[in-house]
């Protein structure tokens, strides 16, 4: 069969490979990671057991240093600009920089986290850095990419070591169900995701996401302009999406969560509902914003409902659960809900929806990873994650009270908690659109705030108004990587709420379609 | 062009494939499931590379297959993790999460 | 005069205004100083009334003692500034009445009846108006605009401000003996003197909303003092509904006086108020619509029909409480109102030359149907009671046909006899311990001579016998109603025929009802019994003093009590002379006629109506005297002859005849038997009085009064608590707190059901992911 | 605007937070030290802070912010640090730095149980915190981030000191505020957005003062009253205005003493206080427009709770439904939209915080005596307790709005305003309300009375007869309750101390159209909304 000629293509236009130039300042945090995720991986093959104790803070050197050229390049791209590369695939400009230091900085509080949980359950230990690392590694990459093969790859790299983490435990069945549950719904996404690709890939003839978002205009049979979306490039957009919907658990893509969350290891639990759902969003966000601008008229009214449906579907069924785990997790489907919002919106004022998106995610992570920090804590003594074994924990661990408490509130976004600038800069968002279903939209979001207000005060009421379980007032000991994961997040999420020109300043992003 | 032969043969290994991951029970079968879907994606990628002139398809094509195999090495893990605590892989069984 | 010239003091401050001056004499522009002090003195006995050897008494005495007699200075300041201000200022003798702001202000009534005062004092200076004294100072502002708090002294101030702390100084020391001992007897004296200083800010003020302050305030020390012995809860319910009865009546007064400010352009100015509403500045609906919302405070707070019912119930207060407030000065607010905003009244209800007007109509109903009333009480106070409505009745009807200085000079004599009356009632029960004409009095004028005495003089002011003070005032009052073409006078404002005949009938009613209480409570045998255990009535004081009392016979007290009764005996026998009416007398005292009108009506000024003033007439006063002594003569027939003969003739003290007439005789019947049957005479008196006391009239109006008007008060308060129940329970905590909280439910309940999908079955789940994708697109497709 | 940058205002609304911090460091168990820094902070905040405006601000000049500041805060969306006091927020942050000290001292030596005072004393002081902030915020952003800083340490000190039905209060209180404050943002936001000069440049500003004077001009009429309408929901909910006030019942109900105290005294005053710095002066017409409707509101508010009052049994509960009532006098003199019925708006604020802090405070004394507050069970407080009961009878007649105490100033002219309301808005309705409100007052004796009769007067029960617990005020109770009891005279007495302050204020708020009259009106060439009556809104 001639290859050439079904594939229609000129044999002479086939020519040779040239390396691409590679800008390795540009690449340097992935590299970085890269190295000390395969530095854990050694390590663990050659010293086995001997390491344990070195692994956790090898990886949060790794974390720490990957900062180091982050920075140095969020100092040079204000002054030369974007970097590209690859032919626009690969972009590393203000936005991208600032999710990568979420990305990193999640990264290093779930490590935090992990120290003692991990060291002191009956698992390996070093494999599961290596992977932590692995997975923020595709988080990194996802940050940058602008082609719909790196968004899959990075999507794919993240994934992947996640449902190993989610399975950890190995000998609990929960945990194999929850990473069964994640593997198979991520897997299923995925494929999903991959079938609107092509057809994207199919209607564009392009992977990168700006020949594509170019292309989307006009009809690609007859190069005519389109005043509306052809039901293939429709099908496609939605395909895609629902990939990055899953991964962010919106609603009606969210069922894997609760169920997941509450069988993993808290720290991973925390990892997937902040930084993973973080990555989902930052996919979304390239792909609406580079890929899909041109097509407002699919991506928001589907925003429109999945914000609609996640806020509700979330804060109803949370309501209803006793595990604060779970809570967590429906919790995280309202939040998705929120985060969606701007989306929906997104086409008619852009700036305004990324920077509230990136301020909320950045916001998002200080505080949920706080609300985790403070149940795994807690955990410690009461071994239970149901909301209440959480009763009168003011009664014998005071500080911790306080930090679940400001979590909570921040969640709920109560002024002046950090979260409440997030849930207002959607609002500014959805208002300055100012249409009707924007407004309805602020409505829901309102009125949505209400009924997650309603759970997360329930928490805090228990917290302080509830007698311990069986008077027990023996206090809790607090491992110091516990404490400072601790005390970051509430600093964090207090100073973003008292100064929130601390965190806007930074998301106030612009994003570079590249190339 | 047989463009649209292609895709229909895509879309129908597409639909069974979700039609599999939908309903069958054992665990092996819904992974080969998801290989029917990722597979429907290659052919609609190598079809439309190729209507559409450009390699591009194919080179994603490759990746896809590439990950696939690591998906699938990961899934089949859990499903071994599972048989080996269960005694079964038969999805229906796993419900002990829900509410 | 002398000592009113030292206190004149010759600042000139601010424009000459129609009616009124910020100069004048000292005393006039700082009365303020009279309301202060008895403040003042609330405060101290208050916080510091416990520790002093007379628990208080001292300070409260002391204070009222210095105001009575700044009271007096202020009196007889007047007197000089009233003739003799004008003449200093005979430059400004022509912008007196009409300034330029007021240019369009016609003084359109008789010149002559200007001038009927104008007699020519000792100065024999010019005849001129009267002219007030303000002074104010800034109480708020809105709007940028200021509003003045502040005081407005004419003729009508001073005379209120003697009567105040004249009665006030009296009850004050007749209280120290007869509330001695009280468990509260500090807080009684400094509930008198913020009574005293309440009062006295009411009747010195010069804008509306200072008016109501004060209106209020005097409110609240009658709630406080008629609640004095709160321990029982039948006289904290008398408390609560005179209270609330007045809160009703409030409604009209607050309503009354917005409308009265916004008419008038923003202003709470009771002169500017009254001069724009003669000037026809002011709408007349406004006015009639603002006249009858005030007329509903009157009607409350001076005990008016309806409103009334509160008053008896009020004597669960100590006695000098109800004299001090209860007769002689709060209830009389009402009046006193009316006559300071006399402009908006008269206009309002278009006094002039009407036969008849709400308020008049008003007076006179009331003080028939409270004379009534009256006859079927066993409680001395409660007669007194609805003889004071009754008494107001009449002020408020002589204000109604016009009659204003009669009205205010009937206050004035009132305010005398009617606290002589009420201290003697409670001398008489301070001694009995109880208030029960019927069961516990009788004969006591072999017991407490004094008290008998004064209390036989003040009655006979009240019933208007020649020439105590109730004489010429209820006289004034008949002529002021203009209805009596039937006696040749002449004058007044109107044609008020049927004020006129509900006067007289009612001067009958009044010597009817007043010659029984002389009878139950005076004469006959003491009917006490020794050993009565009732404690419920005088709660004056403590237990033991009370045992010690209880097996003696009554007797009279000290001076404390005395010296008050004879006081007030003085005046109710001698006041009435201050306003004589002209023609009474000729020659060289002719100027000490109409005294009282001379000073006291504000005659001539901007702010006050030109009314016209009729003349008395000899055959009118004649003929009104003699049905009041038929009244009298009526029931003295019953009481003294007949229920004593049949007292003597049982051996017991009997307060009724024991058998009615229980048959009517019909009116051919008694026709034909009239000269020859020889207890006819019995017969129709005691028809008439008895009918009176038991019979189908007096009987109807209690039973009126007490099953409709009265239970309706309590009904209202009733059904509005079982409204609030109803709104409660099926409003608030079904419907509005229940849609509040079924909101919750049901969106829990969502919950509950969306997590019933969250089965746990992987494929399952993978199906809602899928049907959402295949949905979504769906919709986006071929939906939107 | 001569923004001075004074740093006077920043102190008073930042110290109470700094001593709160330096309690959280401090052991639970040094209770003394606690409430001696509790103490220290709030009452020398209160000393100085009443000491330096009394002698700093510019009565002559009381229409003008003073003191400001202003600073970056947030600035992608423009939102600034601006704080400034003029003499409409004077009276009401007096108010919160003399109750907050007052609750240290009631709550000395009677922490609710479970007692623990650092905590207690911690929120009392976050609140006050968010109380000032609120008062003196001149942006929109900033004041709705102290409005809601208040929530939180209310929420716990109900949740957690509260009576037996406390999680449902507490959790109502704060979805019920939250509701509200939801739809507000939105409001403030629409505003930022709509808000453009006459040639057609946007503001895009939060700044109040800014805001007040565009005054609404160019908006089209439905986005002026859908954005009043979502701030009317925000404030209305807070006051709480008819239908939005069950949760004030419970709230108070449940409330500890010092909680109930806080939450009438100043917290409801948060909502009105929007209205007449936020909602009025800055969309002048859509207020015109929505004034029928506030007015039906606030006077059903006036009946409906006297009707409350009357039908319970709960001495608490009955002052709270007295909250409803009393708010709706407020409301009523708001809604006139003159400077007459503002000012007793302002006024009324003042004075419904002193009478009914007191009521509750009593209210409060009461419950430790006898432990419960049940109407029926009381009685004879003034033969058990003469002091207490004379201090309730002061109060319930101050709370009934008698003259010449601080109540009546409130009452009175909100039903005078109401007579003649602003240009534009229907006198024919609200005469009618006046007359309402008139009615009102005599509900509100009725039900004052009635408590005062039941509780105060009678004999005691059998039951606490021969109650030894049952002793007079103490000494912690008489300090905290006297500034209240003298200045509820001193204000009834001398109202100009606050009708001076707030006039001119009030005036310069409210839109010129409102008032003007006649060739004034014309050549202020006013938009027809002020001219024409508009009948049911």
């Amino acid at each position: 069969m001639d290859f050439t000629a079904l594939a229609g293509l000129p044999v002479a236009d086939v020519v040779a490979f040239t390396r691409p130039a590679i800008d390795w300042h540009a690449v340097a945090p992935e590299l970085i990671l890269l190295g000390f995720g395969a530095l854990l991986t050694l390590i663990d093959v050659i010293f086995l057991d001997r390491a344990k104790q070195y692994t956790a803070a090898l990886a949060g050197v790794g974390l720490l240093a990957t900062m180091v050229p982050i920075l140095t390049l969020a100092n040079d791209i204000s002054e030369t600009g974007p970097r590209v590369m690859f032919d626009g695939a690969f972009v590393v400009d203000e936005f991208a920089l600032i999710m990568k230091a979420v990305f990193i900085l999640s990264g290093y509080v779930v490590i935090l986290l992990s120290t003692n949980y991990i060291g002191e359950g009956d698992y390996w230990e070093s494999e599961y850095y290596g992977l932590m690392l692995s997975s923020i590694l595709g988080m990194v990459v996802m940050a940058s990419s602008r082609d719909l093969i790196s968004i899959f790859v990075a999507f794919e790299l993240l994934s992947i070591p996640s449902y190993m983490l989610a399975t950890w435990k190995k000998r609990s069945l929960e945990s194999n169900e929850a990473g069964l549950k994640y593997y198979l719904m991520g897997v299923f996404a995925s494929a999903i995701m991959l079938y609107g690709m092509s057809l994207l890939f199919g209607v564009s003839g392009e992977t990168i996401l700006t020949k594509v978002n170019a292309s989307l205009t006009s009809d690609p049979l007859t190069g005519d302009a389109l005043s509306s979306s052809t039901p293939i490039l429709t099908l496609g957009i939605i395909f895609v999406i629902v990939g990055f919907a899953f991964k962010v658990s919106a609603a009606p893509f969210h069922s894997w969560a609760p169920d997941t969350y509450s069988g993993a290891p808290i720290p991973v639990t925390a990892f997937l509902a902040v930084a993973s759902k973080i990555a989902g969003f930052v996919a979304l966000v390239q792909l609406v914003f580079v890929g899909f601008y041109a097509r407002a008229d699919v991506f928001q009214p589907l925003m429109w409902i999945l914000a609609a449906a996640s806020m509700i579907i979330g804060n109803l069924v949370a309501l209803r659960q006793t595990d604060i785990v779970r809570l967590m997790a429906y919790s995280g489907v309202a939040q998705a809900g929120f985060i969606l919002a701007p989306l929906a919106v997104a086409g008619d004022v852009g700036d305004q929806a990324l920077s509230s998106i990136v301020s909320y995610l950045a916001i998002y992570a200080a505080m949920n990873l706080g609300a985790f920090a403070v149940i795994l804590a807690a955990a410690r003594k009461t071994g239970s994650t149901s909301i209440e074994s959480m009763n009168g924990l003011f009664s014998y661990a005071p500080g911790l009270a306080v930090a679940m408490t400001i979590f909570m509130f921040a969640l709920a976004g109560i002024p002046p908690l950090g979260g409440w600038f997030a849930k207002f800069q959607i609002f500014f968002a959805v208002v300055e659109q100012g249409g009707t279903w924007a407004i309805l939209l602020g409505v829901l979001l309102a009125v949505n705030s209400v009924i997650a207000l309603y759970y997360y005060a329930a928490v805090a009421r228990r917290i302080w108004a509830d007698e311990a379980p069986n008077g027990d007032l023996t206090p809790i000991r607090i491992p110091a990587s516990l404490s400072a994961a601790l005390v970051l997040t509430v600093v964090a999420t207090l100073v973003f709420g008292f100064l929130p020109g601390s965190i806007s300043q930074f998301t106030d992003v612009g994003l570079i379609a590249g190339g | 062009m047989l463009l649209n032969q292609f895709l229909l043969l895509a879309a129908v290994l597409f639909c069974l494939g979700v039609y599999g991951v939908i309903t069958r029970k054992n665990g092996v079968m819904v992974l080969m499931s998801i290989e029917m879907i990722l597979n429907a994606v290659n052919i609609n990628l190598v079809a439309f590379g190729a209507f559409n002139g450009t390699p591009i398809g194919s080179v994603f094509a490759l990746f896809v297959i590439a990950v696939a195999a690591a998906e699938v090495g990961i899934g089949l893990a859990i499903v071994l993790l599972i048989y080996r605590n269960k005694k079964s892989i038969d999805f229906s069984e796993v419900d002990l999460l829900k509410g | 005069m002398s000592l009113s010239s030292l206190l004149l003091f010759a600042a000139d401050a601010g424009p000459a205004l129609p009616g009124y001056t910020f100069a004048g004499p000292w005393i006039l522009r700082n009365v303020w100083l009279l309301p202060l002090i008895p403040a003042l003195s609330f405060l101290a006995i208050l916080f510091f009334g416990k520790r002093l050897p007379f628990k208080g008494a001292e300070i409260g005495i002391a204070s009222v003692l210095s105001i009575l007699a700044l009271a007096i200075v202020a009196n007889i300041a007047w007197f000089d500034h009233r003739d003799n201000y004008e003449s200093e200022k005979a430059e400004d003798a022509a912008g007196l009445l009409l300034s330029d702001e007021y240019a369009t202000v016609a003084i359109d009534g008789e010149p002559d009846s200007l001038l009927l005062s104008a007699d020519a004092g000792e100065g024999g200076e010019a005849a001129h108006g009267s002219t007030a004294v303000r002074n104010e100072a800034t109480w708020f502002q809105s709007g940028g605009q200021e509003f003045k708090v502040g005081t407005l002294v004419d003729g009508q101030a001073v005379m209120m401000l003697f009567v105040v702390t004249f009665i006030s100084t009296l009850v004050h020391v007749f209280s120290t003996e007869y509330v001695a001992g009280d468990r509260r007897y500090t807080h009684y004296f400094a509930f008198l003197s913020l009574f005293t200083a309440s009062m006295l800010l009411l009747v010195v003020s010069a804008s509306t909303i200072q008016f109501i302050t004060a209106w209020e305030l005097v409110g609240v020390c009658s709630f406080a003092l008629i609640g004095h012995w709160w321990e029982e809860k039948p006289n904290s319910d008398a408390a609560l509904k005179a209270f609330l009865t007045n809160r009703v009546g409030d409604i009209g007064l607050l309503v009354g006086m917005i409308i009265l400010f916004f008419s008038a352009g923003q202003t709470f100015d009771i002169v500017k108020i009254n001069t724009m509403a003669l000037a026809g500045e002011i709408p007349q609906r406004n006015l009639t619509i603002a006249a009858l919302c005030l007329m509903a405070a009157v009607m409350s707070k001076s005990g008016q029909f309806i409103l009334h019912t509160w008053l008896p119930d009020a004597m669960a207060g100590p006695t000098p409480v109800s004299a001090l407030i209860h007769a002689a000065t709060m209830v009389v607010a009402g009046v006193y109102m009316i006559a300071r905003l006399y402009g908006v009244f008269f206009v309002g209800f278009s006094i002039e030359g009407s036969p008849v007007n709400p308020m008049a109509l008003i007076g006179m109903f009331t003080l028939i149907f409270a004379g009534l009333l009256a006859f079927v009480q066993d409680d001395i106070k409660k007669v007194l009671a609805y003889s004071t409505v009754s008494q107001l009745g009449y002020m408020v009807m002589a204000l109604g046909v016009g009659a204003w200085t009669a009205g205010m000079f009937h206050l004035f004599t009132h305010a005398f006899f009617k606290a002589g009356l009420f201290l003697g009632a409670g001398s008489v029960a301070h001694s009995v311990h109880s208030f029960d004409m019927k069961k516990d009095m009788g004969g006591m004028r072999k017991f407490m001579p004094t008290t008998y005495k004064t209390f036989i003089i003040c009655t006979l002011a009240l019933v208007g016998i020649f020439p105590f003070a109730g004489f010429w005032s209820k006289d004034e009052i008949l002529v002021g109603t203009g209805g009596w073409g039937l006696f040749g006078g002449t004058g007044g404002n109107g044609n008020y025929t049927l004020m006129l005949i509900g006067g007289i009938f009612g001067a009958a009613l009044t010597g009817a009802y007043m010659t029984r209480v002389i009878y139950l409570t005076f004469f006959g045998e003491f009917r006490h019994v020794a050993h009565h255990d009732d404690h419920a009535v005088d709660h004056g004081h403590a237990d033991d003093a009370h045992d010690a009392h209880a097996n003696h016979d009554p007797h009279e007290h000290g001076p404390a009590i005395t010296i008050p009764l004879i006081l007030l005996a003085g005046f109710a026998t001698l006041i009435g002379l201050v306003n004589l009416p002209p023609g009474f007398i000729t020659g060289n005292l002719e100027s000490w006629q109409e005294r009282f009108f001379h000073f006291y009506e504000p005659s001539a000024a901007a702010y006050f109506p030109a009314i016209a003033h009729g003349t008395p007439s000899y055959t009118l006063a004649i003929f009104a005297s003699v049905v009041g002594l038929l009244g009298v003569g009526l029931a003295y027939f019953y009481y003294f002859v007949l229920v004593d003969r049949k007292s003597k003739a049982m051996g017991e003290s009997l307060t009724e005849l024991p058998n009615g007439p229980t048959s009517k005789f019909g009116i051919l019947k008694a026709g034909h038997t009239l000269l020859v049957e020889k207890y006819y005479l019995d017969h129709l008196y005691t028809d008439v009085i008895a009918g009176g006391t038991k019979g189908p009239l007096a009987k109807a109006v209690y039973w009126f009064n007490q099953n409709v008007l009265d239970a309706t008060v309590d009904g209202v308060g009733r059904t509005s608590v079982i409204a609030g129940k109803a709104v409660y329970e099926h409003i608030d905590q079904t419907v509005i707190d229940g849609a509040v909280n079924l909101s919750g439910v049901v969106s829990s309940e969502t919950g509950a059901g969306l997590r019933k999908t969250q089965n746990g079955k992987i494929q399952q789940y993978a199906a809602y992911l899928f049907a959402g994708a295949t949905l979504l697109a769906g919709v986006l497709i071929f939906v939107i | 605007m001569n923004y001075d940058n004074d740093w006077f205002l920043s102190v008073l609304t930042f110290t109470p937070l700094v001593g709160a911090l330096v309690m959280m460091l401090i052991p639970k168990a040094d209770e003394a030290l606690h409430k001696a820094i509790a103490l220290a902070v709030s009452g020398g905040l209160f000393l100085f802070g009443t000491f330096y405006m009394l002698t700093e601000f510019d009565f002559d000049n009381s229409g003008a912010m003073q003191f400001n500041f202003d600073t970056n805060w947030i600035n992608v969306i423009n939102s600034r640090y601006i704080v400034g006091v003029d003499g409409m927020a004077l009276p009401l942050i007096l108010l919160t730095l003399l109750v907050v000290p007052l609750c240290v001292i009631y709550s000395w030596d009677h922490f609710p149980e479970p007692a623990n005072p650092k905590a207690f004393l911690i929120l009392i002081l976050i609140l006050e915190t968010g109380m000032i902030g609120t008062f003196v915020a001149e942006d929109l952003i900033l004041f709705f981030v102290f409005f809601e800083v208040v929530l939180l340490p209310m929420f716990f000190m109900i949740a957690v000191w509260g009576g037996p039905d406390r999680r449902y209060a507490s959790l109502k209180f704060f979805l019920f505020t939250l509701f509200g404050s939801a739809l507000m943002i939105l409001a403030f936001l629409s505003l930022f957005f709509l808000a453009e000069d006459p040639s057609g440049v946007a503001l895009r500003t939060f700044d109040i003062q800014a805001l007040t004077e565009w005054g609404g001009a160019n908006l089209t009429r439905s986005a002026g009253l859908l954005i009043f309408g979502g701030m009317f929901m925000g404030f209305g909910i807070k006051v709480p205005m008819f239908p939005f006030h069950t949760w004030l019942p419970d709230a108070h109900t449940q409330a500890p003493t010092v909680g109930s105290v806080i939450l009438a005294a100043v917290l409801l005053k948060l909502g009105t206080y929007g209205f007449i710095r936020i909602a009025i002066p800055i969309l002048p017409q859509a207020a015109v427009e929505w004034a029928p409707w506030i007015g039906l509101l606030a006077v059903i508010g006036i009946i409906y709770g006297a009707l409350g009052c009357l039908a319970q049994t709960d001495m608490k509960r009955l002052i709270a439904f007295s909250s409803v009532s009393h708010m709706g006098f407020v409301m009523l003199g708001i809604a006139t939209l003159t400077t007459f019925g503002i000012n007793a708006a302002v006024f009324g604020m003042v004075a419904h915080g002193l009478i009914t802090g007191i009521l509750f405070f009593v209210a409060g004394s009461v419950k430790d005596r006898y432990h419960t507050l049940e109407i029926e069970r009381l009685g004879g407080l003034l033969l058990q307790a003469p002091r207490m009961g004379w201090i309730l009878g002061f109060a319930t007649m101050a709370s009934l709005g008698l003259p010449g105490l601080a109540g009546f100033w409130g009452e009175f002219p909100a039903i005078l305003s109401a007579y003649n309301p602003a240009n534009g808005v229907s006198e024919t309705i609200f005469r009618t309300y006046m007359v309402i409100a008139a009615v009102g007052t005599v509900l509100a004796a009725g039900y004052l009375l009635w408590l005062l009769q039941r509780t105060a007067f009678g004999e005691p029960s059998e039951e606490f007869a021969n109650d030894p617990e049952i002793v007079d005020a103490s000494r912690f109770e008489y300090v905290a309750w006297a500034p209240m009891l003298v200045l509820i005279v001193v204000l009834g007495i001398f109202p100009n101390l606050i009708f001076k302050t707030s006039d001119p204020a009030v005036e310069k708020s409210l839109h010129p159209c409102l008032s003007a009259e006649g060739e004034e009106f014309i050549a202020l060439d006013c938009p027809a909304v002020f001219g024409v009556e508009v009948a049911g809104g």
